[in-house]
């Protein structure tokens, strides 16, 4: 449907005039066709990335924007025909549903049939036909989200780019548009960049994560690879919870309470374990497991939290969808499965 | 509101009940009287007759409302101009431009018409540059020009506030949206700032029109060839004593005005009147 | 905003200037020279001390700020409760209780002074009371009474429909808290509500006093035996033609109305001068 | 510290004026020192329920609220002496945040002296003495979260009303907040009533939880209670995701697909089965399983949801903890332990 672009970042960097640094120079390649996300926390940089890549920000002085193999840095955002949802949905609140889809196909001066063909698609796509004549105060959150991305899909952009776009709803219709958005991208075959500070709706929508910090590029795969093998603690500690445990290695073995387990090959001298909380299994006997004592527990229907205090001063988070009585200051003992230890340099 | 709440300020209305009857009493007595007064002269219901037919009334009407309206659309041009470009930048000199040009807000009409005739009067500033350019000198303070210059001195402070206020209320990311949508700067001020500054240029419109049409001070102080409707009433009543024609004239005078705040009001919501 | 958006709109800024600067000029000229002409008497800058040294100057400065500020704090006491009443109850008969309490702001300040004749002048429905009740004719038009009267009756619908507004905005939860501390209505009125409506309060108050010192028309109808500021910058001008004391008034009263209007705004944030 | 109090509800319902019924007619009883959560859908009557108790609204004629054994229908917000926590915190912004918190002592005349000593251990309790002179547009929205409960909490109220408290915050602080809240409840051992709409929130707070909708009170019950035993498919739907399944029952055993299990003695005839994603397990083999296509997956972190096709309209929901491939298009076999088996009356 669409022509997919490719993208390239080359030593972009953004100083304000306040001398903020807002973005380290960076390096990113976004391949046609993809969903990339731009994960991380607020201030870390991720939206003046995205707002450079609209024309909204200019790169500092060296930094260059490619559209395939098109320089478009010194374009404003007027011609580079990008399509952006923002967070506040930005929709105009004085023209109706389908006039706010097709205001980029009229400023295109499309003629009026073909933009009306267009713009029903386009509602239809987003199940919002219904709503077309409505006005924008009118609608739902979820609503108006539709709206946005049907507008920002209208005029066959190059690039899609989605600024936090499902931050403003709450968790369920959240959970429910992330699906929507997700079959919605892939279906368009649409080059899609993704600004969030959520980690499930990075790893849910995601072909490819780029986690962000302090204005630099932390780490950049696939979910799975940012889940399981985090680059540093910063990723581990920011996508999901995680467990610190402090053991000792002697003899290529790696020894917390009795739990004895092969310190990996590769990793570094020093390095620090780490478990996430489903990761560690609740066992029957001392021998060979951590023990500790269970100081609370959460349930939470699909799980239920328990944190374990085994000496090490913060207690061990546990995630386990046992059903069981788990008697508060009854003693616990913790297996782990060498496959699922991270070890990180310190 | 609860309905414990709306239970205990009943309460207090109803205690308040008698003090709010009389003073709405007299509240209400002089316009219903005003009213009265105007059918009330030799001629009965013939002096609001006599102002829509009597060639000086009506011409005093008329250019009364003429150059109220045309003062609103020259008030709201600038305004909107010099206020949105205001909002947006900021530059050094930028607080003390403002003060410089809100500070005829603290003058009342009759400062103003001096005012206007320091700068065109016979002995005016104008007028010294006009007949050192030319040899003739410009007067304009005594004619229309100079009437539609002073209420432009006491109207675009009030309506640059009211933009600025309203334009740093508006949404930047809908001008972003546009700009990522392709829309010029011409087509993003026609589609998305001129919308959302709608409600505020009308109410403010309105307000200036009202006080256009009311300013007494001014036109007295200038004491213009023109007879604007506040002088009118005035003359007539004080100098002819032909009370009923001078109640006539304030109640056409405020019909009018009431119907364009009302009007105002109904096209952009409550907060017309309480700028007024 | 974005580098780009600002880079556009200086541009524009910078095609502008030429027209800026002329008009910024014709702005500030007049004033200007008002200062100036303040010390061109015969006394040099002494017009501007005898204006507070003179008796009768001084006299009509200080019944001028004085009669305002009573104004004010009247307006205020009165339109807090009403407005506050309003907002909060919904009657049969509300919208019409509001369209004739804002009535009067469509009149012009010639026509208020006017309905303040009808109302207690020689031939006034309260002379005509009072004269039946106690055979004494109860004259209050042309005294300070009156005045007042006047200035109550077009300040009060500009601050209750301002009250109105700040109300309206006031989250109830906060009164729903307060109750579930404990709080009475009195100290809910205390605590919560007019700390709430306080910048209403304030940049309405200041509007007040500074419409109220610059009343002309409704002063000049009444004929007053008290000669307001207004009143009298117009008397030097036009009739004695002691124009360097005329305008060392009109500074002296600007310089004390654009200080309470910028202490409002200082206290209150920068809605002030916009409902101005 | 505080002195714990019963409460009765008997027989309250809501009309508003309009005609609208917002609560029918209720009975419940909150037990001294417990957490209660009303949990349910917008307009469900959980927080009309709650602003009954607060007294901020009167229960329709002929319903009666007792705090242990006082009756006080009649009586005003003012003088219940409950403590209130507002969705949008509704702190007074015209004082500090000491002053804020020592308001209901001031309005009781507390002595000076003793107002200071009391503020200052509430402050404590939330963490936030160090803020105790700022200003409250200068707190973040979970400093104004912990002000509005240290307000609450220092009157000594009978009874902690709690109205969506944590609704207008983020996920990572909604979750951390959670735990803090908890541990003050029980530590102050407070009656507490906490409406949400988030059932992860009632979860993790409840004591017992009170499911509404439209107006009435669904089930009552632990959280385990609610989430394995539902009423209803309401109560199912609404605390977490769960799956219909068709099947045949016959002898005694429930077949679909492969699988056959024994029909539960006391179920209802005609009942309608369902099963929650985590309690449907990957097999190996077809024989006893559910056999489907795999449609759709979305790596979750700790877990990955799987969409499965099993040729019955919508696609089942499986939820597995399993580190695996997991290609689209390929055959995948369920099974399902007889105890996650939820039977309800069709």
């Amino acid at each position: 449907m669409s022509t997919s672009t490719a993208i390239s970042i080359l030593q972009c960097g953004k100083t304000y005039p306040n001398g903020t640094r807002a973005l380290e120079t960076v390096d990113l390649e976004v391949v046609s066709g993809e969903t990339l996300v731009l994960l991380g926390p607020s201030g870390c940089g991720k939206t003046s990335l995205l707002r450079m890549i609209a024309g909204l920000e200019s790169p500092d002085a060296g930094g260059r924007i490619l559209f395939g193999s098109e320089d478009v840095t010194a374009q404003p955002p007027e011609t580079r025909n990008v399509g952006m949802v923002f967070q506040s949905y930005a929709l105009f609140p004085n023209m109706t549903v389908a006039q706010n889809v097709g205001y980029g196909l009229r400023i295109r001066r499309l003629p009026e049939e073909r933009r009306r063909a267009r713009v029903a698609e386009m509602l239809e796509m987003v199940q919002l036909s219904a709503l077309s004549a409505r006005r924008i105060d009118q609608l739902s959150g979820g609503q108006r989200q539709r709206v946005a991305l049907a507008r920002a899909i209208a005029v066959t952009p190059r690039v899609l780019l989605l600024d936090e776009p499902l931050t403003a709803l709450d968790a369920k219709l959240r959970e429910s548009l992330r699906v929507d958005i997700d079959t919605l991208l892939r279906k368009a075959g649409i080059t899609a960049i993704y600004v969030t500070h959520d980690q499930a709706e990075a790893m849910a929508l995601g072909d490819r994560i780029v986690v962000m910090d302090h204005g630099e590029i932390v780490q950049i795969g696939s979910p799975t690879q940012i889940y399981h093998a985090p680059a540093n603690a910063f990723v581990a500690d920011f996508v999901g919870s995680v467990n610190r445990l402090q053991g000792n290695v002697q003899d290529g073995v790696w020894r917390c309470g009795n739990a004895a387990l092969p310190w990996p090959a590769d990793a570094p001298v020093g390095g620090v374990v780490m478990v996430r909380p489903e990761d560690l299994r609740l066992g029957h006997e001392a021998a060979g497991a951590i023990s500790g004592t269970l100081t609370a527990r959460y349930f939470l229907g699909n799980r239920t939290r328990l944190l374990v205090d085994i000496g090490q001063g913060a207690p061990v988070l546990v995630d386990t969808s046992e059903r069981g009585e788990f008697a508060l200051a009854s003693q616990v003992h913790l297996r782990i499965d060498p496959a699922t230890m991270i070890v990180l340099p310190a | 509101m609860s309905m414990d709440g709306r239970k205990h300020t009943l309460l207090l209305g109803a205690l308040m009940a008698p003090a709010a009857a009389f003073f709405l009493a007299f509240w209400l007595l002089p316009m219903a009287r005003l009213v009265g007064v105007g059918a009330s002269g030799p001629q009965g219901m013939g002096a609001y007759w006599s102002v829509l037919t009597n060639q000086n009334y009506l011409t005093s009407l008329i250019y009364t409302f003429v150059l109220s309206a045309l003062v609103t659309l020259a008030t709201l041009v600038i305004s909107c101009i010099a206020g949105l470009f205001l909002e947006r930048n900021r530059f050094p000199g930028r607080s003390l431009l403002l003060a410089v040009l809100t500070f005829p807000l603290a003058f009342p009409g009759v400062v103003v018409g001096f005012l206007i005739i320091l700068l065109c009067g016979r002995q005016g500033l104008i007028g010294d540059l006009t007949k050192w350019l030319t040899g003739e000198k410009l007067v304009l303070a005594y004619s229309l020009s100079g009437l539609f210059l002073g209420y432009l001195y006491f109207s675009i402070p009030r309506v640059i506030l009211t933009v600025m206020a309203a334009a740093e209320k508006l949404d930047y990311a809908l001008v972003e949206a546009a700009r990522t949508l392709g829309a010029s700067p011409l087509q993003i001020v026609r589609d998305v700032t001129l919308p959302a500054l709608g409600p505020a240029l009308v109410s403010s419109g309105a307000i200036c029109f009202a006080t256009s049409v009311g300013a007494f001070g001014t036109a007295f102080t200038l004491a213009t060839n023109i007879t604007v409707l506040p002088m009118l009433i005035y003359n007539e009543f004080t100098n002819y004593a032909n009370i009923p024609v001078a109640a006539a004239l304030s109640v056409v005078l405020g019909v009018v005005t009431w119907a364009v705040l009302a009007l105002a009001r109904s096209v952009a919501g409550n907060t017309v009147t309480v700028a007024a």
